[in-house]
């Protein structure tokens, strides 16, 4: 969809200059992202951020609404294509692949990178048919023995087999918001991506369920390189290792969680955490 | 303030005849309006003429059919107690094929052995075996057997029956034989396909005939008039249907057309008995007139002056 | 906090050879994307073209209709043909009821007059053998037979003009204008012809000396339908009756079903009446036309005694029978307005009523406008419910009320269909269509246009 | 005209009035007005219209009573005892009035009658402008007697808004109760000739023409009708059904706007094209097409045929379906889509995996709603079908189907009162009543799709 | 709509016993609540909850999302009688009078009580229609020079006069969405209401626009009663007198802000307010 030079940006000029605390102890790149602009028509959401995730880690994002998480989020699996008169400028490296490269198949690229969405959105298909939709199309497995493997393991990880094994054929709708927000994750697991994007993941649960998705997110960053976008600042704090405090579409200010929260060196990004904003 | 335009409804065999009349008679009297002519078939008029009398109920039912006893009642039943019968001319109904097949001389027995169910066969009656014209006489053209035949909802089709499909099988001795339950026999169809019943007007079955060149179809003589360079005219009993040999009797299948008014109206709305007395005047419907140009079969001059009388006098309906 | 995964995770290797196996199908899976993708513009593709070969071929049958065989004649009122005294005036003292009648004797004998002789002697003065005294109805059949009530009704507006020679264009009979059109073989043997050997050579002959010329078919526009001069029908009445009903089916349609639309969509408590009514209106959307023309004859013209091919029976019928049209259109605009914007009258104070009458309702009149005009466009082109409503007739006259007897378009179309004279009623018909699907066309195109104009919220 | 314009000066007038004293009264009282004065001139008008309205509605309903008494009061004791005299003479009696004249000379007691009856109708409509005047303005006074700051006006003529919709929600039901009354007495009457066994369950239709042959009825067997409806219906369905649910999906998912903006409206006219016009083309263009296609491929398909009609009626439903299963294509919510994108389903694996699936009970439901409209399509079939009531298995023989025998055996030139022409109200009856039900089924299964995503 | 008793709520058994903290100087109640229950067809949403409302003060509902704040806001305005199938039982007393009594008229109701809601909505008319509108369909004002007053009135105490002063026939909703609430604002002033419900005024709008509406409030207070559903603890801090914590339905502990923010005494709103929930 971006007909825009790929290496540069020249939207990138004059950007605001992100504050960046690096962590102590310093962890492998997944994903790097230069100069990432995304317009919508003609309104400039995300101006020029660079940011560089780690993987087997899970990066926060937070910042006050229509800052641009989301947009900018929905460039690391190209999910903004889907959106019409949206533009992504800028390059987005993983593993040495620059992903807003027009070569790139974004089939591929979807099945290497989950994502999971802020409401729940099961298939309304049943439990088991919702896990095997993945493995199915990408044709991973095609016998009904693997296909049983990969649906128990999903959902081994996701922490739902317990409550679900014996009712897999139920529709995957007829379940709580909790267990269908835990259904979206072991699908997206299902095709064994390297990342998982979550947008919020948790804003449409209770309290219980969100403590129980949260407890996934933490065992999860042992396989996975995750980035959750979240509304709550005590929830970044509870699950993520670094954080960035997004402003208007500008990235403010990232670095370790610990340190942005206890010691945010941004008038701004202060004033958000301390709940001046929001 | 009554009513004052004349108006019409009935047979759609009439329908043209009664259109032109209506127009010539707006075009010759200044003082009246052209009456309005529906269709909607000799029941559908009859329906509505017989439905009472009031401004919004018809004056003039055109019947390509005599009105019925029962109809009669019903009309009595509604107050309608004034039926004045006007019989106008005839209607011929003629077979014809398409131009570019076999020219055809037909006779009603040969008509009857194309189109019946059972037909005797060596003097037995059996399963009609007849799929070629010339099976049933060899001087027939070499063409497969279709008929294209009115629906049971036309009267066409009565006078199909009487006139052609029972004569022609009555005068199988194995038929005789049977009695009573030979006019059943008789107009039993064959259910095989090559006759078609089509129960919309002649514009149909001209397509049918387009669509199937070999099929024979049965047209009202005007239709087949208008439709000359399409449609090739079929004899019967050697006499080919025109204006004299129907009129003379000659060509056997024809029928009357009727119209019918009602009396009650004839004083209240303007024009109606004059419209009745143009139409059945010699210039218009005589030989010669725009109707007989047409198709429609002149009455001749002692039944011309019956109906002129009937009008004056008001007759009632005798059936 | 404490999360329900209690099993030891089996464990779950990122492959690489996940990752080609992914790959390796890719070509396939886009393949099949294209194909998928190619059926679905096909499809549309083969709904346009079928547009375009329904419209194709009416055009194809209906254009040369508009161009019609015309006599341009110089006709003599020769006073000795036409033989007839002074038009009357009135004299003093005379009443007016007797100048009435006399004034309509002097009227009908002038429509006596031998106009065919008056038609003859002009085209005489170009083919000399047509002025032969038995060859009368010969050369007047060269001309429309209700052309005549052209000649007459000219004398009658200007009694002068007995004894000039005028001008006139008179149209050529139909079976002229399908000689000359070539819409019959030529090479057929005389007695499969229409028109006489010499009616033929003459038509040729005035043709070629630019006598008789292919004109636009004004009467086409101009004239009623007219059965003894098919070449003179034309669509007046039928379009004067359509327009009449039309105009009956919005008076009553649009308000019934707008306000029915308000009440189910603002006002009804959702109970089993307010069910019973919308399955109702669902299912009359969908109850066959036909049965609504059974409606009509028991209802308006039995019962409540209506007369009988009066657009106002049609336009009711039609009305009853596009309400459900209207209904769920409405019901649909009002649907689509935000509730926020209702929320927000009624949070100050408004009642519903207001807050529906002052906000929604302005909000929802382009989308019920656009239902309107498509209920009212589905109406105009409605034939079956008319058939049996008697308005299936021969009318000859412009209704001037809607409770005269009129036509309508789509029952004339049908009408001509079936003439008898299919040489000529052929493209006449589809002419009628075409005129039928141009006022079609351009209500939709109204309706779209409303819908683009008015959909701009501000 | 006059009477118009006087009402509506009356009313204006009673409006004002209402509206003045209101604010009159708030005046004095020194009270807020619970509604405003523009409410209480309408509750005034409303109360001046009402009753007036109800007195002309009742006189209506009266007055011919009222006239059938006077009548009787003027006929001898002979004809009163003889109904059918009686209704006969009363029949003539109003004929007398009504000015259409009758057969032989009236009786003298038949003409006072008819002059008495003259005078009451002028004195009756005198009558009636005083007794309505009379109501409108009792009704406006006791109106005006309520108006208080207190008195809701407002919340009054909002109710008699609501009795307007309610009324005009209302004649959608009086439609129904409309048909089928109007259909119901003639279908029963027919029954008493032809026993509803025979109809719905025989096989052949051939009602023959009401006299020729004494013996018999004709057979009126519903189901070769049924089933040339249903085979039209099937082959129309063919047609429609594929063509444009793919259009459909490709509009609402693959179609950019400005293609959309095209190709809609363009699918559209199909839809606003006049059934009378497909007719014609069906009859003139496609059936001789396919006949002559069918020669050269060594068919024989006939020119009229449930073919031909079929397809044309498919064409015509074409936009029908693509336009309902666009709308419910396009309720499935995006997080659907999105979920399935997010996966790395490519588009097509999502619209058939996710997409339609999701959306299949909707659709089923919009595809019953194009059946029923095929069902109840007469004009193609009237002049496409072939009009060939027999039990066929071949689709390219001639058919015929219930709408068109109904316009045949109405339109036809049997006896009005025979069965051979009731048969049609029986058949209109039947069509509403399957249509009902497929209609039923639609809305139920449409709805219960709807409330899956709530 | 509501067919249920007046006086007495059947449903009010068996209830949470809602832990109450009074204010240091005691304020006139404006609005006395008492076994409040609402109903959605067979789900209670809001289990009869008694609270008062003090005149002249804010008071902020807060709690995890779905509790009822929303719909037990409704009640005030009787907006609840708008959706089809809810019932509300027990009593709600202003000024002595029932609001749930079934011959109170309510349209007059929400004249006293205006309404702003969680998104802007502005009539698509222009800002000066907007404002009269209330003002005309209650006749406080007919000529125009009346109600040029009272829109300039309302447009000055919701802080937009200066803003939009030289374009008052322009459409109210070309306006940003901070000035859209502000307008909202200055329409439900216009008909000089007693009591301002806010259901998440802010939560659409942008920091500023936010600051500006908190600012808005909190001089209303002088003059009305407000109360005030947010989602943001700091707002509810900033704006508020009085803070009342719905837990799913229940009224869990309602006092002085200060007092609920700094010494919670139910461990549910402890856990909320630092963020364990939400
Ligand atoms: N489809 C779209 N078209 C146009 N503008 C959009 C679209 N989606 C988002 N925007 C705009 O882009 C900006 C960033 O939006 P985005 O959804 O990324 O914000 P966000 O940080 O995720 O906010 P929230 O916390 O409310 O989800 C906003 O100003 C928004 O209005
Ligand atoms: N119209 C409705 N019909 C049925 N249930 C409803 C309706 N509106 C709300 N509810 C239910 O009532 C409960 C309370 O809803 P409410 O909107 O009052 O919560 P809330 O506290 O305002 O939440 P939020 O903070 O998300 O706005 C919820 O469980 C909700 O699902
Ligand atoms: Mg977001
Ligand atoms: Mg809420």
């Amino acid at each position: 969809m971006a007909e825009a030079p790929k290496t540069n940006n020249p939207h990138a000029h004059n950007r605001f200059q992100t504050i960046r605390i690096p962590d102590p102890a310093p962890r492998p790149v997944k994903i790097e992202a230069r100069d990432v602009s995304v317009i919508y028509g003609s309104k400039e959401a995300v101006h020029g951020i660079s940011i560089d995730i780690p993987a087997q880690a899970v990066t926060a994002f937070i910042g006050p609404s229509g800052c641009g998480k989301s947009t900018f989020l929905r460039c690391f699996n190209r999910m903004n294509d889907t959106i019409p008169g949206c533009r992504v400028l800028g390059e987005i490296m993983m593993d040495g692949e620059d992903l807003n490269d027009h070569s790139l198949d974004v089939v591929l690229l979807r099945a290497r990178v989950g994502m999971v969405f802020q409401k729940p959105n099961p298939f309304p298909k049943s439990i088991y048919e919702n896990i095997c939709y993945g493995p199915r199309i990408h044709g991973l497995a095609h016998k009904k023995a693997d296909l049983d493997v990969i649906v128990e393991r999903s959902l081994v990880r996701a922490g739902l087999w317990n409550e679900v094994k014996d009712r897999l054929h139920e529709p995957g709708t007829g379940l709580s918001g909790g267990q269908q927000q835990r259904l979206c994750i072991a699908r997206a697991i299902a095709v064994e991506p390297e990342v998982i994007l979550m947008d919020e993941p948790c804003s449409a649960l209770d309290p219980i369920a969100t403590a129980t998705v949260e407890g996934l997110i933490k065992e999860l960053r042992e396989n996975y390189t995750i980035i959750i976008v979240t509304h709550s600042m005590s929830q970044a704090q509870r699950v993520s290792d670094r954080t960035a405090y997004f402003h208007l579409g500008d990235l403010i200010e990232e670095g370790p969680t610990s340190s942005i929260f206890n010691d945010p060196q941004e008038p701004r990004t202060r004033d958000y955490i301390s709940g001046v904003f929001g | 303030q009554s009513r004052d335009t004349i108006q019409i409804a009935g047979s759609s065999t009439v329908l043209p005849f009664a259109s032109v009349v209506a127009e010539e008679f707006g075009n010759a009297y200044p003082e009246f309006n052209t009456p309005v002519v529906g269709s909607g078939g000799s029941s559908g008029g009859l329906r509505q003429f017989c439905q009472g009398v009031g401004e919004n109920t018809i004056d003039i039912a055109n019947a390509s059919r005599r009105i019925r006893q029962k109809e009669v009642d019903a009309c009595n039943e509604a107050g309608v107690d004034s039926i004045v019968e006007i019989k106008i001319g005839y209607d011929g109904i003629v077979f014809a094929s398409d131009i570019s097949t076999g020219h055809f001389q037909l006779t009603p027995a040969q008509l009857y052995q194309a189109l019946a169910a059972e037909v005797p066969v060596d003097g037995k009656l059996a399963a009609n075996p007849y799929t070629n014209w010339n099976q049933i006489d060899a001087a027939l053209p070499d063409q497969e057997i279709t008929l294209v035949i009115p629906g049971t909802n036309h009267g066409t089709r009565e006078v199909f029956e009487e006139k052609v499909v029972l004569p022609g099988c009555e005068s199988f001795e194995a038929i005789e034989a049977l009695g009573d339950a030979a006019e059943e026999k008789c107009l039993a169809l064959r259910q095989d396909g090559r006759v078609i019943e089509v129960a919309g007007d002649y514009t149909e079955t001209l397509g049918r005939l387009d669509a199937q060149p070999n099929a024979v179809g049965v047209f009202g003589l005007s239709f087949y008039d208008q439709n000359r360079d399409r449609l090739q005219v079929a004899t019967i009993d050697g006499v080919e249907p025109s204006m004299e040999t129907i009129a003379t009797g000659e060509y056997p299948v024809s029928r009357p057309l009727y119209f019918y008014i009602k009396g009650q109206h004839m004083d209240a709305i303007p024009g109606l008995a004059d419209y009745a007395l143009f139409f059945v005047s010699e210039d218009i419907s005589g030989d010669g007139s725009p109707l007989s140009d047409m198709g429609l079969i002149p009455l001749s001059a002692d039944e011309r002056d019956a109906q002129i009388d009937k009008i004056e006098n008001k007759t009632n309906v005798e059936l | 906090m404490a999360t329900t995964t209690t099993d030891a995770l089996p464990a779950m290797p990122q492959s690489k050879s996940n990752r080609e196996l992914v790959a390796s199908k890719l070509g396939k899976r886009h393949r099949s994307e294209t194909m998928f993708k190619s059926m679905g513009l096909g499809a549309i593709l083969i709904g346009i073209s079928l547009v375009g070969i329904l419209f194709g071929s009416i055009l194809y049958k209906g254009i040369p209709a508009f161009w019609q065989a015309t006599l341009h004649l110089n006709l003599t009122f020769d006073p000795e043909i036409i033989d007839i005294d002074p038009r009357p005036t009135q004299q003093p003292g005379q009443s007016a009821a007797d100048f009435h009648d006399e004034l309509l004797s002097w009227q009908r004998a002038l429509r006596r007059a031998k106009w065919d002789s008056l038609i003859q002697a002009a085209i005489a003065k170009d083919v000399p053998a047509a002025g032969a005294p038995d060859m009368r109805r010969t050369a007047f059949g060269l001309v429309a037979s209700n052309e005549r009530v052209k000649l007459w009704e000219m004398v009658e507006k200007d009694p002068g003009i007995i004894g000039q020679t005028v001008p006139v264009a008179l149209v050529a009979s139909e079976n002229v204008d399908v000689w000359l059109k070539g819409n019959i073989d030529r090479d057929l043997p005389q007695r499969f012809q229409q028109l006489s050997e010499e009616q033929q050579k003459w038509s040729d002959e005035l043709y070629k000396d630019g006598v008789i010329r292919m004109d636009f078919a004004s009467s086409l526009f101009t004239n009623v339908d007219s059965r003894s001069s098919g070449a003179t029908a034309g669509l007046l009445g039928a379009i004067v009756g359509s327009v009449m009903m039309m105009l009956i089916v919005m008076v009553v349609a649009v308000p019934v079903g707008v306000m029915a639309a308000i009440y189910l969509e603002e006002f009804a408590p959702k109970n089993r009446v307010t069910d019973l009514i919308e399955v109702n209106i669902n299912n009359l959307a969908a109850v066959p036309s036909i049965v609504f023309g059974l409606l009509g004859a028991a209802v308006f013209i039995n019962f409540f005694g209506l007369p009988l091919s009066a657009p106002l029976v049609g336009g009711l019928v039609l009305s009853l029978m596009t309400l459900p049209t209207v209904i769920i259109a409405s019901r649909a605009a009002l649907r689509a307005v935000p509730p926020s914007i209702r929320q927000a009258a009624l949070g100050i104070g408004a009642s519903p009523t207001q807050a529906m009458f002052h906000h929604t309702l302005p909000l929802a009149v382009p989308g019920m406008l656009t239902g309107a005009i498509i209920g009212v466009a589905q109406a105009l082109g409605e034939t079956a419910p008319l058939l049996l409503i008697g308005m299936n007739a021969f009318v000859a006259s412009v209704p001037s009320t809607p409770l005269d007897q009129s036509s309508a378009l789509p029952v004339q179309i049908y009408l001509w269909q079936g003439n008898e004279n299919r040489n000529f009623f052929e493209s006449r018909t589809s002419a009628a269509i075409l005129v039928l699907l141009g006022v079609m066309i351009t209500l939709n195109a109204f309706a779209i246009f409303m819908r683009h104009r008015f959909e701009r919220r501000w | 005209m006059i009477s118009l314009a006087i009402i509506l000066i009356v009313l204006s007038f009673v409006y004002t009035w209402g509206a003045s004293a209101s604010r009159r009264i708030a005046a004095k009282t020194g009270q807020r007005l619970h509604s405003r004065p523009p409410y209480y001139g309408l509750y005034l008008v409303l109360w001046c219209a009402i009753p007036a309205v109800i007195v002309f509605i009742a006189y209506t309903l009266l007055f011919p009573q009222f006239q059938a008494a006077i009548i009787d009061s003027y006929l001898p004791q002979a004809v009163l005892n003889d109904p059918a005299e009686l209704s006969s003479q009363t029949r003539q009696i109003e004929n007398i009035l009504n000015g259409v004249s009758v057969i032989g000379t009236p009786e003298p007691y038949q003409l006072e009658a008819v002059r008495t009856l003259r005078s009451f109708e002028w004195i009756g409509r005198l009558a009636l402008l005083a007794l309505a005047a009379v109501a409108a303005f009792a009704g406006t006074l006791v109106a005006r007697r309520r108006i208080s700051p207190h008195f809701r006006a407002r919340n009054r003529i909002e109710t008699a808004i609501e009795m307007v919709l309610i009324v005009c929600s209302g004649i959608a039901i009086l439609t129904t109760v409309g048909i089928v009354l109007s259909v119901l007495g003639e279908a029963v009457r027919f029954f008493t000739y032809v026993s509803p066994v025979d109809f719905f369950f025989g096989t052949t239709w051939n009602p023959r023409f009401s006299t020729t042959g004494s013996s018999g009825q004709g057979e009126f067997g519903l189901l070769p009708l049924l089933w040339g409806t249903m085979m039209i219906t099937i082959i129309a369905m063919c047609v429609a059904v594929p063509v444009g649910l793919l259009a459909a999906v490709y509009l609402s998912e693959y179609a950019g706007p400005k293609f959309r903006f095209f190709a809609k409206p363009l699918l559209e006219i199909l839809a606003g094209i006049p059934t009378i016009v497909y007719g014609i083309f069906a009859a003139f263009t496609v059936g001789p097409f396919l006949s002559e296609f069918g020669s050269m491929v060594g068919l024989s398909i006939n020119a009229t045929s449930a073919f031909t009609a079929g397809i044309v009626m498919g064409i015509m439903i074409i936009p029908f379906v693509s336009s309902l299963s666009d709308d419910i294509i396009s309720q499935v919510p995006q997080a659907m889509r999105d979920g399935s994108y997010g996966l790395g389903a490519t588009q097509s694996e999502t619209i058939r995996k996710v997409i339609l699936p999701a959306a299949l009970p909707g659709i089923v439901g919009a595809f019953l709603l194009a059946v029923s409209r095929a069902i109840g399509e007469t004009m193609i079939v009237v002049l496409a079908a072939g009009n060939s009531p027999v039990l066929t298995a071949n689709p390219f023989d001639a058919v015929s189907t219930v709408t068109v025998t109904i316009v045949n055996q109405l339109t036809g030139d049997t006896d009005f009162a025979s069965p051979q022409s009731l048969v049609a109200f029986a058949l209109g009856l039947t069509l509403f009543v399957i249509t009902l039900c497929l209609n039923v089924v639609a809305i139920y299964i449409v709805r219960k799709y709807r409330e899956q995503y709530e």
